[in-house]
């Protein structure tokens, strides 16, 4: 019973900490946007003032029993894979150490592959239960856009699994904290692979086909307001955290603290925030063709260096 | 104890402070007011800085400018979008066509009193007013959101009787095809 | 085939909708099967109010006609009653106005420049670009008085010197352009997604130029060598020199860089303008406008816009107020039969960029 | 030039400007024919502006079409008149299809029809039941007293003249009193 009550404190302090991250995340990205805009930018807290406005908004407008879905799929998405992945790395000595090992088990890596699908699938339903035409061809954008990513960012994976046996992230904290090298190192391709995956996965320019406001105001969210969207922006913020924290298992061999986790996330999440900001934006067809071309290619070469080394 | 009076105030008062310091503008220009919106926005006059920020789409936006004159056949998608929004909403005039025709006085195709058919928050005067200006209606509004008295949207739906006969003045045909409040 | 595609309703609220108007679109995927302009949100009757304005006073709405750029307007105003009334304007006047044009082609190119790449979804550009046309706003603020509105160039002249040290601040805001137009390039045309996103996009086929009265950078990015500085040249263009380019292609990327070279060569013509620039008169003097009477007759005098021709013609038939002002705009032709002509067959995500790179200038259609 | 518009359309009246400028009157029923052979003969590609004026007096609506000639630089005016009791003209956007919108508008602000056009019906106004609001005998701001408010203005608002008078003593002169209020 303790074990149990202990175990969510503990899921507890990792959602919160996965929700000031990502929100913090958020505005400083805000704020770089901003210097690069030649202007001053919002301070760094602004995410957590919009998401607050948000949830203060006394009417919410609702399009039926699916729409609620959209919004719980995400959230239950971001949770569930921030719950899978190891925020922190074993070996670690600092005293909060063991409040973030989450509940990850064998295979995790295979399941997190199938829940980080899950999200958008909810969100097609709740955006074609609103109606909104924009809405449904933003959905049809993004599970294509999907479909272009996933391929290399399996394929890196796939390639981890072959060259290391297991489909277990800790396992893969694990060794690379035996062998001493990172696996961003060990199997460079599959590395860059994944960095590629990840410039589409974390949707922004030039893969922000999906809620390009210019093009379909704002997509698949264009009818929610509210508390809705308070719902969506922190579930994302959520989920953005957890990915980063993925990647850093994976290739960056983990973090032992908060600090170095916190380092580390934000050098990989520079990588699509500043490619995005000096770059327009892909059309739908472009952007899977160009994520079937090289990144692919790489996710192959990973894969022959994966089995014959 | 959430039912507590001071309590409810306090949670009131640092929701008033949010909502003051997050306001999403809907991006629709509906008028020649929209020029200067371009520059206030952008890299110049930063009024990101302030909390102010473009939503794409009406359920996702707090405040709508009435850039300048709205001709009649503007009005009824303004009052459209007006009702779409999700409360508290609030409306800033823009410029003297707004508050009393400015120079179009005498033409038959633009309204001469918005706050006939929407309940307006903010005026700010000039034609067309300079970003400073801008910047400073929307403080201002900011500031009487933080007093909690930018209460547009509770006296539209109180008086909504009112606001509807004068909007079937000006677009008899067309507010009869609609709902009386289209969400 | 109709029967399946589904309608989209592209504005009047809608962030990529250059001005209030409103495209109805019916698309099959991502492909557009037809479109459907709709304006008139923007209608003010401007003509219907000239007939109850003096001469004088209708001149003030002339501006409003194109909000991004109101001084064509003027000048076609005051050089319609000029020649009504036969009115010679003196020669400094007529360098003055040819600076202030130049000055607001370049600004609506930057204009431009951030609406263009904000369709596409670069929006770096359009902060960099709208931060820098606030300069030119400076300039046309110490010298008119007002940043976008201007009132400047009224019959018989223009209504004030040039301020004492104006001269070094164009060249300064000059310089400083051309500093920045290199990081433009950088970042837009060096772009290799941008050059994918607007080669081949929005094609404009050579048989509809005629038909549909294509003017402007949409003209000269077709190929084809027109502009009304150098067909007909109305204030001093024919002293000055400058070239008229032209690209290949009729394509959101041939018209961009028409336009990348056309704020080049404005800042050219304002550098030779500055130097010819001669002393003496700026205005002559106007009968007294509240019993001015221009005598009867009817004319039609032509200006070149940054978004192509723009033409007026007027009637007086002798009295206090203007018997008949009619505006043709370049967007008029441009966004609604063009834009219905060209939209079918391309990429919903297309309609913006393509709305801009043609020029569309919603106040300018309904007047 | 001209000779050459006479060969083909002997009954066409010209008037003679100087500089760049032709102007030719023609019924209105020779309007497609003429304009077609203006633009297919003589070069006459780029249908400049199409204008239209309501002469109330005469009772009749003016019609003219500005045509440019690229290659020989000339513009030439095209007067028509029609009736304006019933006013019904030729269609032309076969001939330029840009016409279309202009015919679009003169449907909608003076009420002239055009048989064989087609288009939508409204163009700018939407659920218009007045007269057509650009023809002459349609007075605007009755319409706008009728159907809209006006703010009313302080009580204290003076006249600009008469403060400046009262301030300098100037003179006002005889044509501006009927302008003061």
């Amino acid at each position: 019973m303790e074990y149990i009550l202990i175990k969510t404190l503990e899921a507890m302090a990792t959602f919160i900490l996965a929700f000031l991250v990502g929100m913090t995340y958020g505005g400083v990205v805000r704020k770089i946007t901003g210097r690069v805009h030649n202007r001053l930018g919002p301070p760094w807290y602004q995410n957590f003032i919009d998401a607050f406005k948000l949830f203060s908004k006394t009417r919410g407008i609702h399009h039926g029993a699916m729409h609620f879905l959209g919004a719980a799929f995400l959230m239950v998405t971001s949770v569930v894979s921030l719950m899978i992945i190891p925020v922190l790395a074993p070996g670690g000595h600092a005293w909060y150490n063991s409040w973030f090992t989450n509940m990850n088990f064998n295979g995790d890596l295979i399941f997190l592959l199938y829940i980080m699908t899950f999200g958008p699938l909810g969100m097609a339903m709740g955006a074609g239960q609103t109606g909104n035409p924009n809405s449904s061809i933003g959905v049809t954008r993004g599970l294509s856009q999907m479909v272009g990513f996933e391929i290399p960012w399996v394929m890196a994976l796939v390639a981890l699994m072959i060259s290391y046996k297991t489909t277990s992230v800790i396992d893969f904290m694990n060794i690379q904290r035996e062998t001493g090298t990172w696996l961003m190192f060990a199997n460079p391709f599959a590395f860059i692979a994944a960095v590629l995956a990840m410039l589409g996965m974390f949707r922004y320019s030039p893969f922000d086909i999906v809620g390009a406001p210019t093009e379909l105001a704002s997509g698949p969210v264009s009818e929610n307001g509210g508390k809705f969207l308070f719902t969506m922006m922190s579930s994302g913020s959520v989920f953005t955290f957890a990915k980063l924290v993925l990647y850093v298992d994976l290739f960056m061999g983990g973090a032992n603290n908060l600090v170095m986790l916190v380092v580390k996330t934000f050098l990989l999440y520079m990588i699509p925030v500043l490619y995005g900001i000096v770059s327009p934006r892909y059309r739908t067809e472009q952007a899977v063709r160009w994520f079937w071309g090289w990144p692919t290619f790489i996710g192959l070469l990973a894969i022959l260096y994966a089995v014959m080394f | 104890m959430y039912n507590d009076k001071n309590s409810k105030k306090i949670v009131e008062t640092i929701q008033n402070w949010a909502r003051s310091h997050s306001v999403w503008v809907l991006a629709y220009g509906t008028g020649c007011g929209a020029i200067e919106i371009a520059p206030t926005m952008t890299s110049r006059y930063d009024a990101e800085r302030l909390g102010f920020r473009g939503a794409a789409t009406p359920r996702q936006a707090d405040v709508m400018l009435i850039t300048g004159y709205l001709t009649v056949k503007t009005v009824k998608r303004v009052v459209r979008v007006y009702e779409q929004m999700q409360s508290p909403k609030y409306v800033v005039g823009f410029g003297s066509c707004t508050i009393n025709g400015g120079m179009y006085y005498d033409s038959y195709n633009t309204i001469n009193l918005l706050d006939k058919y929407l309940p307006v928050d903010v005026y700010i005067n000039g034609c067309m007013p300079r970003p400073e200006a801008v910047i400073a209606g929307l403080a201002k509004l900011q500031q009487i959101i933080r007093e909690g008295k930018a209460n547009g949207a509770e006296k539209y739906l109180e008086n909504l009787d009112w606001y509807k006969a004068n909007q079937r003045k000006i677009a008899p045909k067309w507010i009869a095809k609609a709902p009386d409040y289209n969400w | 085939m109709r029967e399946k595609a589904t309608t989209i309703y592209l504005g009047p609220q809608h962030p990529g909708i250059t001005g209030n108007m409103m495209v109805r679109l019916k698309v099959m995927g991502d492909t557009i099967v037809s479109a459907q302009t709709e304006v008139g949100y923007l209608h003010r009757a401007f003509e219907k109010l000239q007939e109850r304005r003096n001469w004088l006073n209708s001149f003030t709405l002339m501006c409003r006609f194109c909000v991004p750029e109101t001084d064509p307007m003027e000048n076609l105003y005051a050089r319609a009653v000029e020649s009504l009334d036969n009115i010679e304007i003196p020669e400094r006047a007529k360098y003055i106005r040819v600076m202030v044009l130049e000055l607001a082609r370049i600004a609506t190119q930057l204009m431009w420049y951030a609406g263009q790449n904000g369709s596409l979804g670069l929006y770096t550009m359009g902060q960099w670009s709208i931060g820098d046309r606030d300069y030119i706003l400076d300039l046309f603020e110490q010298l008119t008085g007002g940043r976008v509105y201007h009132m400047y160039q009224w019959p018989g002249g223009v209504r004030r010197d040039l301020p004492k040290g104006f001269k070094d601040k164009v060249l300064n805001t000059l310089d400083y352009l051309e500093k920045r137009l290199k990081d433009y390039d950088d970042l837009m045309f060096a772009n290799s997604i941008f050059q994918k996103r607007t080669q081949g996009v929005g094609y404009v086929p050579k048989e509809s130029i005629i038909e549909h009265g294509v003017v402007g950078p949409v003209l000269r990015g077709a190929g084809i060598r027109s502009d009304i500085r150098i067909d007909e040249p109305y204030e001093v263009y024919d002293k000055l020199d400058f070239e008229i380019p032209t690209q290949e292609g009729s394509d959101i990327w041939a018209r961009a860089l028409v336009r990348r070279a056309e704020v080049r060569q404005s800042i050219r013509i304002i550098r030779q303008v500055l130097d010819q620039m001669p002393k003496g008169e700026f205005n002559t003097k106007i009968p007294n406008p509240m019993k001015w009477r221009v005598p009867a007759g009817d004319t039609y005098v032509r200006a070149e816009s940054g978004r192509g021709e723009v033409g007026y013609y007027a009637v007086s038939d002798g009295s206090i107020h203007p018997r008949r002002m009619h505006l043709r705009g370049a967007a008029y032709v441009h966004a609604i039969t063009l834009l219905e002509n060209i939209l079918p067959g391309q990429n919903i995500a297309d309609v913006s960029a393509i709305m801009n790179s043609l020029g569309t200038c919603a106040p300018e259609i309904e007047r | 030039m001209i000779a050459k518009i006479k060969a083909a359309f002997p009954e066409a009246v010209n008037k003679a400007y100087d500089g760049n400028r032709l102007d030719f009157t023609v019924h209105k029923d020779a309007i497609p024919g003429f304009l077609s052979h203006m633009k297919e003969q003589l070069g006459f590609r780029h249908l400049s502006h199409i204008a239209y004026v309501d002469w109330i007096e005469e009772n009749e609506f003016e019609i003219v079409y500005i045509l440019w000639s690229p290659q020989d630089k000339v513009k030439l005016f095209i007067h028509t008149r029609i009736d304006r009791e019933n006013p019904v003209m030729e269609n032309i956007d076969m001939i330029w299809r840009q016409a279309n919108t202009y015919q679009r508008e003169m449907k909608e602000m003076l009420g002239i029809q055009f048989p064989d056009m087609v288009a939508p019906d409204e163009f700018i106004l939407e659920d218009w039941d007045d007269i057509p609001p650009f023809r002459r005998d349609f007075d605007t701001l009755e319409y706008v007293n009728r159907t809209f408010w006006h703010r009313p203005g302080r009580e204290d608002a003076q006249d600009v003249r008469e403060t400046i008078t009262k301030r300098s003593g100037e003179e006002i002169p005889d044509f501006a009193k009927k302008y003061s209020r």
